[in-house]
């Protein structure tokens, strides 16, 4: 048992730090701070400057532009990331599409998507979830079926995070609907969005925001050579794809931010003469959030020691668990520290509000998505009761 | 001692119901009238009128038609059953409360009648950017020029403040807090509208020399009297908060029977229904305090002790459904265009306008030694 | 709506309150405000006092000793003898066997049993929990078979509460193995402790102290005419006992007596040269234990209000899980305040620690059964998303 | 940064946890063993001498093994998988802790020889009736007569204070607080134990004059030293709880997996098995939070300010554990005679002994605002 980083790591830390908060526009960072939307051109901005220092896709292979860190720089990369406020890399690029193509891609399909999609030239939005299979993925009804050199698609997809800038979209459809066990018969295609067929709908949000899309498929033909893998193994893939990189949705870096700056809010907000960040219900508050945030990440770090072998730690499912427990508690927090304030969501100019204090209202609400999305928090009791007690 | 509306009062309620029913049968009428000025339905408000809500708390004398606190909170918990936008807690029982607590028979005449006519919105406009659910004013300041108040200073965020015909406004004087009341075309008065995120509406109200007409005789303190209506309101608010959980618990527990997933529908998943179960402990816990402290503004005790109990009881509860409700939707919980999300929204708006639970509990823990324990049917409650 | 009680019941409250404080002996109310365990001789004298004064009884038949009462003065009576720290009734006999005799024996046995029930000169136990059958009470194993003018019982019940003093025990037993529902073919039997073939083990508590027992049957012979009501219809016996006051199961009166005993002792407890109970942490703590438990006695006068029919309301079972639930807080906030002094449970004479503190950690860790006996939260949670939620 | 064990501290483990797991196989042997006085096993504490676990954290001069914070936190996890009831944090960790810390180099190898050699039970007596978790003295007052000092005075709860060959008493002097070595056959000197809860033994001490020996040179204040040794206790403890709740939730899902109810073993009940899965959790988050802090230790970090957040996360976590798994086991985990109850009496008498969680986290929430965020690789954790 050792406490320290190496000092390689140490190095390798003051690296990422140095980088992030030199290199990525400050603009940037300052609207991430500011819980804002980036608009695409920000994202794209942002990941193309890390691409650029080779700091978008380093968990790929090393031939596609991946750097072979060990799991304990990639923790260190995301968290100092995340206390920088930079714009982690599309995770439907960097963590999900790009993975699975390097995976299971052919030599052609390799050549004609990895690099695009670490740069963000082709932005890729997922089709899984439906709205009659949302936990229960493998139920899904949107249908392939070939029709000479084509795959003809129909269904529907939702969830589909961004979807409105996408250009490209990876999809989970049945191909073999005889298949008796669901999992089986089911395939990975991408296609373009622009393809006859595609269209979108946008759903508002609890917050009014634009984040999700309902996506439609009327007829889509899709070149046989957009199949990803074999055909009939899709949810192989799909399963490949979100056991990867379990380690960054504990967020802790994130969520550290959230509490330092409610920590700075805090003082500005007076009560009967005394700053709240003198107030003992709310400083023992903030104590118990950052103990308990500091206990997750000590746990991610062990799991990312014991994680060398690459594949996901059961322990992760306690990193998504709690950590999402704790941004929402973050993001709770600095609600009540804005107090009668936060009701002025959307006041613009004219108003006293400050803007932490407008946006930490619609931000919670709509953090309430995080123990939802990803594998919900049941999902996560379910497989920690299931694989590690074995109930 | 008794827990059972009268006839009169379930005929009150079931009318509201009634009309609130037609007018928000769909989260979608909702959100339509919400997304434009004023964030509520006028010909709804007119209504209300008619029906002679918008004057319930009020002396006939006055244009009202001398109801108490436990009908208001009948009213209030069926707007917040479905959510209705209009401001009746708002500009009846907080704003209309401070003119019929604190006007003289001639201003209760002029203000509370049209009020309650639905023909003049009012507006408090208590809250100041640097304070915070104080009752007393700080950041505007009363002067006198011969004959009339001017006012100073700016109130936000002020809930229908851009709406409202005549605010009532706390400020400063050399005898601490009096009540002012503004017209709302009056010079020198300047009001942002903006969206709050329960879809309503809310302002800044900057005022700058703005005449202004004293509520009341004289300039004695009035923080108490802010401090009594505030404390009714709370009471409102939290009957309006129980009404909401009803119905949040009521669209969970009907979608978990409804919705599929695994082949079965969602009451087949008993980590799914005993949270159900203990959303309905919160709601019935809190449902007996708001109640309480109605009948407690109603009997004559002590309102703002009661509010202070009801409120955090409302508070705990209104964040334990709130997020439950979302959580056991799942991804459609947090899409606008779905019912329950609003319903934890304006929980939550709730929750933080006249002070949240954790407010209430801090005062409640000043005063936990000096007794030994709390009697419900006993003093201060009963006066 | 009325928040006030009528002058009628408030003076019937200062009657009962008048009658707890001054008639009921001082040794055993200090005893039982100590927390510590009466004797047998001490739990008999409190009944016969209660019942010399027609105040054990209230809700039985008029002509066996009832009162005729309104459920708000049985809802006053138990309150005031909760907050006097007056023991109640023996509940064996006053809430269970009791009413089920008067309700469905005969004549007879009305008249050998009722008095004697009442004023304790007989002490019953409950055997209905069978080690294999604890929620799950209907799936019950011993067996009573006719023979002749008698039944022959044998089997083994268990968590037979206060057994060692019991002078009659009345038994769930199966008379007919072949009923296709198990909730049929279950009698009631009644018999002395002392007949042959019974024998009573003792289980140690965690506390170390004896409450519950295991009782053994072997061929215990019963005479017939100590069947209870009709021949298989015991379950619906059961029922009826187990409903009956549903409402006294919050135990709003105990609650509020151990907190305001809890603001007492921080008095006592300084720390850093203040008292506890100036903590603002502790004092917060209390009021939001205070208020909830408001918010509960509110519901239980709801519930008692809405329940004139005399048939339980739906929402005890709210009481019940919530009761037990904060009558463990006050319990845990009592060993909060001892702290280190909690340690010494069992200390006698030469320590300096108070006796409230040495009882506090036995008590914490004895009052884990409130939630677990009498149905468990579970059960409620169960009967709540059930029968009031229709999950 | 490595969370793993090597293979000296693996094979420390597996000897201790043979030991024990031998000594206490069933809750049973366990119960006899406290059941009598000295409420530990003799023998046993006999065999973790010759295993060197009595003299582990101590200097090889002072005959002890030269190990550190980490091996003794694996000693005190595999104490508390099996509850042993042998006193090793609170003779070894604390009482020999003080005596290393503190005492001379003679006084070291005096006491620490027998200690390590299991020939001596030390105890510390720094707790006093009326104060709490406090590093200095009060109630004890230290006066010097001719040559020899004699100590006055009361010190409850002390752990295995009636058993102890020798106590090592804080006092206070004119210095500030000093610490004094009291043999336990010493006049003027009652002792009165009793049993604890958990099965362990306390005990008061009253000093009447009694003749003490002070510990190391001068009488400067030790109150820092004191606050150091009970932050090295802390750790040691969280381990134990660990270990502790390791166990406790593995019984409860081996339980969930056999016990039926309504026809089917209890793991069908998605409701308790999700709870289990909450308890796994706070079992996890706790024992990174103890390994971090002997860790911290360890390397020479701030041990006080990792002890803290160690105390804090290991006590909401016990608590969470020892209730939900008596809960989850229903009436039999309410008895002496089954083994989980016993895992939340311990885990009780662990989190009231040196602090329990409210303590630690007001002192978290004193200097929560003196720092941006908590990075537990770097300052003051890392020296």
């Amino acid at each position: 048992m050792r406490l320290q980083l190496s000092p390689e790591m140490e190095a390798f830390r003051d690296e990422m730090r140095t980088f992030f908060t030199t290199q990525v526009p400050q603009e940037i960072r300052d609207k991430i701070a500011a819980h804002r939307h980036l608009t695409r051109e920000q994202y794209v901005q942002a990941q193309q400057v890390l691409n650029a220092a080779g700091l978008a896709v380093p968990h790929w292979p090393v031939e596609w532009g991946g750097k072979d860190w060990t799991p304990l720089q990639r923790h260190i990369w995301r968290e100092e990331m995340q206390l920088a406020s930079v714009p982690e890399p599309l995770a439907f690029n960097a963590s999900m599409i790009g993975p699975v193509i390097a995976a299971f891609g052919n030599q052609e399909q390799k050549e004609r998507f990895l690099a695009k999609t670490a740069d963000l030239e082709i932005w890729w939005c997922q089709g899984f979830s439906e709205p009659d299979a949302g936990s229960d993925l493998a139920s899904l009804r949107t249908t392939a079926v070939r029709d000479g050199a084509d795959w003809v698609v129909n269904g529907q997809k939702t969830w589909t995070t961004l979807g409105q800038y996408a250009d490209w979209i990876f999809c989970l459809v049945r191909t073999d609907p005889t298949a008796e066990k669901k999992q089986r018969g089911i395939s990975m295609l991408v296609f373009p969005m622009d393809t006859p067929g595609v269209t979108l709908r946008p759903i508002e949000l609890i917050d009014g925001g634009h984040e999700v899309n309902e996506v439609f498929f009327e007829d889509v033909r899709v070149p046989a050579e957009n199949l990803i893998g074999e055909e009939n193994r899709g949810w192989d893939y799909a399963k490949f794809l979100l056991g990867n990189e379990r380690v960054g949705i504990a967020r802790v870096g994130a969520t550290k931010k959230l509490i330092s700056q409610a920590k700075e809010h805090a003082r500005d907000v007076v009560v009967g003469g005394r700053p709240l960040s003198e107030d003992p219900r709310l400083t023992a508050r903030i104590a118990e959030l950052e103990n308990e945030l500091l206990a997750l990440e000590l746990t991610a770090l062990r799991v990312v020691a014991n994680s060398a072998d690459g594949k996901p730690h059961p322990a992760s499912s306690v990193l998504k668990l709690r950590g999402s427990e704790l941004q929402q508690a973050a993001t709770e927090l600095l609600v009540d520290i804005a107090g009668p304030l936060s009701v002025a969501s959307f006041a613009d100019g004219g108003s006293q509000v400050p803007d932490w204090a407008r946006v930490a209202a619609p931000q919670y609400l709509n953090y309430r998505k995080v123990s939802i999305y990803g594998g919900s928090n049941e999902v996560q009791r379910t497989i920690i009761a299931g694989t590690i007690l074995g109930l | 001692m008794d827990f059972t509306y009268d006839s009169e009062q379930n005929d009150l309620r079931d009318a509201v119901a009634g009309l609130l029913g037609r007018a928000y049968s769909d989260s979608e009428q909702r959100r339509r009238v919400t997304a434009a000025d004023p964030g509520f339905d006028e010909k709804t408000w007119a209504r209300l009128a008619e029906m002679g809500v918008l004057g319930l708390p009020f002396a006939e004398e006055d244009g009202g038609m001398g109801a108490g606190p436990i009908e208001v909170a009948v009213v209030a918990e069926e707007i917040g059953r479905v959510l209705a936008p209009e401001p009746f807690v708002e500009a009846v029982v907080l704003a209309g409360g401070l003119v019929a607590a604190v006007g003289t028979a001639a201003q209760r005449a002029a203000v509370l009648g049209p009020l309650a006519e639905g023909s003049s919105v009012l507006a408090a406009a208590l809250a100041e950017p640097a304070t915070r659910w104080s009752a007393s004013a700080a950041g505007v300041t009363a002067t006198q020029d011969g004959g009339t108040w001017r006012l100073s200073g700016v109130k936000e965020p002020v809930p229908n403040g851009a709406r409202a015909d005549v605010l009532v406004v706390s400020a400063v004087t050399d005898g601490g807090t009096a009540l002012f009341l503004v017209q709302g075309d009056a010079e020198g008065l300047t009001r942002t509208g903006y969206r709050t995120h329960d879809g309503g509406r809310a302002a800044n109200v900057t005022l700058d020399g703005t005449p202004a007409e004293l509520l009341g005789d004289g300039t004695a303190d009035r923080t108490a009297d802010v401090e009594r209506a505030q404390a009714l309101a709370r009471i409102a608010y939290s009957a309006e908060a129980v009404g909401a959980m009803d119905t949040a618990i009521t669209t969970t527990a009907e979608y978990l029977k409804t919705r599929k997933q695994f082949g079965v529908t969602l009451n087949r998943f008993q980590a799914l229904t005993f949270r159900a179960a203990d959303m309905y402990v919160s709601l019935e816990l809190a449902r007996s305090t708001a109640l309480w402290a109605s009948m407690v503004a109603d009997a004559g005790g002590d309102a703002v002790a009661a509010a202070v109990r009801a409120r955090l009881q409302t508070s705990r509860a209104g964040r334990h459904v709130g997020k439950e409700a979302i959580q056991l939707h799942g991804g459609i919980g947090v899409t606008a265009e779905y019912s329950i999300g609003h319903y934890t929204s304006r929980l939550t708006a709730i929750d933080h306008l006249l002070g949240d639970g954790d407010w209430a509990a801090d005062r409640l823990a000043a005063t936990v030694d000096s007794y030994p324990t709390v009697d419900p049917l006993g003093a201060p409650y009963t006066g």
